[in-house]
């Protein structure tokens, strides 16, 4: 009977198990996106609903409250600001591991002497992994937070401190693998990784954070998979193979597009960009204008392609994007945005704050649909991009973003750009864009410029 | 653990891999957001182990740690779903919305 | 076998289910005779149950079925691979092929 | 030890499985297919090396002998003619299933009477799926090398009997999964499905084979998978259900492509294709030309789009269709080629006849390419196409293939069509693009008329 009814447990396992890859197929597109979610809610409620039935528990009450305290800490967390999400991302890494490291530290006292040297590899790879991870991603959300300081810390030696750390933590695995009964040994094995999660974030600046989340969300799939095959559950083997294949990719892709070396990547993203001296920009001349000059030009065109960057998203500007989208619709100007892959802070990180503003999915264009439509377009405006932006990446070969794909706004008749100042972007470079001819700089926080150029539409422009 | 289950989950795993690959490969960038935020909640599913150590009661340490363990994945699950669900349904198309 | 083994294959089945159809989907159209024939090739790996049951010598009847068995099967994988192999050899581009 | 080297085995099977999946991911496209082989080739040596090492193995004599008449055969079987691939694909169907049935048929006598139920039902699924796939692809085989009968032989009753016969072999397989000690039942649950493979041909037109084929493909994969199943090989059910996935999608593409419902193929295609009387032919009056004539047509055009069919397969005019881009291309013409996804008879026919003529792939278009290009063609040349151009499928209602997609050749300027009569072709329908005005009949053998075009090209046709 037991042995019946785990059977069907199991069953109820491969269920949720398909249902969680039918979530991840049907992410591929707007239009099945929400069938994806509820394939997983579906998947989730059906696994978790089997374990509640596995035999071996004869204790409900602490299983029900760790699951309302969970909810009660999961709802606010599910309704953070979007401009908030990649912080709240590495929060919940953070708790996945947490949870990982404390199932696999339960488990080796549970068997603790005699477990099996694969057993006990497995065992110490989801520690560690989960260890790091869990710190890491709490700085990691700090300083996307700025709780904790963003500029990058740094000292001599410092890779050197870092991976001597990691090397006695594996060290010490080695040593438990063949001799598990030494517990002694066995809180180092768990406290050094955490310590080194910290030291691994500290000399990382705060724009790099992203990259290194999905770097940490792929290190919180492989511990997950790591604990399935410590449990033997092949349900958590697959999903925290997905998990880790997921963040894999987008650190990948997020490399390729910031034109980072992706060992670079893989190995926690050491060092901090180089800062180039921006000093030479006097030099060179600019023409700025007014949100009334703006605003004639804007009405005159026909053809405009928005492109957003990480200043909308700091300065919350989607709402007044939306309502600028409106009117020169009104006036029927053709407006699209481009949004470059890497633009903001997080992948995608501006078509969820259009969206967010209800602007419609199909005036975003990705690179490769917006580069061809530039020549003829009538005006590029820029709100808070930069590094993606610049034309440096095509054509000096000394700049350190060189090869970088970026997107063409100066194949545009007309390029503005909304920013605060001169001062460069995440790359830290001067962006020569700016002192093209063809460039009208509109110096001011993209929401309230923006907001004027809304009001100077809206009060009949120009023509 | 046998030999054999460990083959297994190598099988499974390697599978696994290769599914997480094509799939998410293929994901349009506009989703990417909402996809880090899918793929947490899914991962949350090492809750169904906690929930094993909170209440086999094998022992009082396997308990508390499982407890808390609880409580940190299942609030990923909520908070994971309930996110992606809100992006989700920002992402509205101009033409009408073929299913 | 075990209810466990079953499982076990279940879950591999389905998994394997998922990949033929991502990447069976995703091939040209230009391929699909050569197609064919590769994944008749592949499928002949049934040569390894022929093969142990010809070696192992559990019953006549085994042996000489088992014998019969790898023929056929061995048959596929040698003629599935050379077709294959020839077909592609004749697809050519007359732009120089990026590896 | 032993134990040990087990595991060592299964790792080899491991990476053997990782490289079949490669192997058809390699497959997507030209420029990576061969190394797509490669992988499967040593995927494969690695599969059966590992078997030989297994410990059970005591006697290689046999093994041996198998593995040298099967390389024996197998030789030829790999160089036949391009045009007799269906046929070739159809036979190694058989061996397949042949070798999953004789497997299975010997498992179940070592281990009857104690083989457990779900054992036991795998084992029935294994052995119903090899025999009906085994007899009906030599069946397949036979009408395409056209030894048997092409034409369907319908009787009354026949699916009545058909289904019957199966469902006899499945009330058997049921009875042996609740008594497997009943040996005397076994027999008949190998003999009814080879009787039923027969007769599941017998009714379809020769022409629907390829349909039949690839859907015999996916029953081979399954029976293999049933078959791991069976002897508890992840590499077997993975191969399997590889297979079993390529077969059902490529017979999805064709029917789809077809315009036949899928069910009518899942259930085995049955029933012929409705020919339609083409009595009212003679009414409309056709326009004919010479070789000569068209060869001038062609000579003073600027743009080319050739649509090769079924008849240029049976005519092996793909050779002097090769002549004909090579002269035509001298004189400057663009000249490409228009593949419908069904042209021929079996997915990817004129690709595979077009590449062994060496003319490149970049010069052959899919349909979704193809059919924006019409409207600015001079001439669409018809080398023995006839169903895939018919005009009816996207005007008239009434026809049998209406609503199948089809390419555009109407809309070219000129359309000249090389066929030996007006004779109907596979779906066995008129085709009223034969009496536009804009429509040149050359009538003849593809590979003659062609060869006689490419003469007049070459002794300087007309300006
Ligand atoms: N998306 C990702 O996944 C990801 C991950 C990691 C790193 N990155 C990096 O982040 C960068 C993204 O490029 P990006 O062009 O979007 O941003 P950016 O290059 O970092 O430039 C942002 C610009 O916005 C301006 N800005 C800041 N606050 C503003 C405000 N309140 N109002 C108006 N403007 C404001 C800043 O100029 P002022 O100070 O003069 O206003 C700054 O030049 C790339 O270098 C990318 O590699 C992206
Ligand atoms: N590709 C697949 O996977 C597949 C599978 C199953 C069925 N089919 C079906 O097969 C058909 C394929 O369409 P198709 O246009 O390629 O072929 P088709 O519609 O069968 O027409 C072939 C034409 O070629 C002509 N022909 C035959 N022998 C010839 C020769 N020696 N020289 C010159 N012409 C010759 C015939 O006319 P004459 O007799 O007057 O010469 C016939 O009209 C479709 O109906 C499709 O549904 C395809």
């Amino acid at each position: 009977m037991a042995h019946v009814s785990n059977t069907i447990i199991e069953i109820i396992y491969l269920i949720a198990t398909a249902l969680f890859i039918l979530s991840l197929k049907w992410m591929s597109g707007p239009s099945t996106a929400r069938r994806g979610i509820l394939a997983g809610e579906v998947g989730m409620a059906l696994a978790i609903g089997g374990t509640l039935l596995e035999h071996g528990i004869i204790d409900y009450r602490w299983i029900a409250i760790g699951l309302v305290l969970g909810a009660i800490i999961g709802v606010p967390l599910g309704m953070v600001q979007m401009t908030a999400v990649p912080q709240r991302t590495a929060l919940s890494h953070a708790f996945g591991s947490c949870c990982v490291t404390l199932v696999g530290t339960a488990e080796f006292y549970l068997r603790t002497p005699n477990v099996p040297k694969f057993m006990m590899s497995v065992l110490s790879m989801e520690i560690i992994l989960g260890a790091l991870t869990f710190t890491g991603s709490l700085m990691a959300a700090g300083k996307l937070q700025e709780v904790l300081p963003q500029r990058p810390i740094t000292y001599k030696g410092q890779n050197f401190v870092n991976l001597g750390l990691l090397a006695v933590a594996i060290g010490i695995a080695v040593r438990l693998v063949t001799h598990p009964g030494e517990t002694h040994l066995f809180p180092f094995m768990v406290g050094i990784p955490l310590v080194f999660g910290v030291m691994m974030i500290v000399p990382i600046g705060g724009a790099d954070m992203p990259t290194v989340i999905s770097l940490l969300n792929s290190y919180a799939g492989l511990s997950a998979a790591a604990m399935g095959f410590v449990l033997n559950s092949k349900l958590l083997i697959i999903a925290g193979a997905l998990d880790g294949s997921s963040g894999f990719i987008l650190s990948v892709i997020m490399s390729k597009a910031m034109n980072r070396s992706f060992a670079n990547v893989l190995f926690g993203a050491f060092g901090q960009v180089q800062t180039a001296a921006a000093g030479d920009t006097e030099a060179k001349t600019v023409r700025s204008a007014t949100a009334e000059e703006a605003a004639g030009i804007l009405a005159a065109a026909n053809k405009v392609v928005v492109v957003p960057g990480y200043g909308m998203a700091v300065a919350q500007a989607q709402h007044k994007v939306r309502e600028l989208y409106d009117s020169l619709t009104k006036r029927g100007v053709d407006i699209k945005f481009a949004i470059h892959p890497v633009a903001g802070r997080m992948p995608g990180h501006m078509n969820v704050l259009l969206a967010e503003a209800d602007i419609p999915y199909d005036k975003l264009m990705d690179m490769d649909d917006a580069n061809p439509e530039f020549p003829q377009t009538d005006v590029a405006l820029i709100i808070g991009a930069n590094d993606v932006t610049n034309p440096a990446a095509r054509t000096d070969a000394s700049s350190p973003i060189y090869g970088m794909p970026i997107l063409d706004v100066d194949k545009a008749r007309t390029v503005m750009v909304i920013k605060r100042s001169m001062s460069p972007g995440f790359a830290g470079i001067d962006n020569p864009l700016y002192y093209l001819d063809r460039t009208l700089m509109l110096f001011g926080d993209a929401k309230g410029f923006v907001g004027d150029i809304v009001r100077e539409l809206g009060g009949g422009a120009h023509h | 653990m046998s030999s054999e289950a460990i083959i297994n989950s190598l099988f499974v795993f390697m599978l696994a891999g290769f599914i997480g690959f094509e799939v998410i490969r293929r994901i349009s960038p506009l989703l990417h957001t909402p996809l880090m935020s899918l793929t947490n909640a899914l991962d949350a599913i090492a809750v169904v182990g906690a929930i094993a150590l909170a209440g086999e009661g094998k022992s009082t340490l396997a308990t508390i740690l499982g407890t808390i363990a609880v409580v940190a994945a299942f609030s990923n699950v909520v908070g994971g779903f309930l996110i992606t669900d809100r992006m989700l349904r920002m992402f509205k198309s101009s033409r009408p919305q073929k299913p």
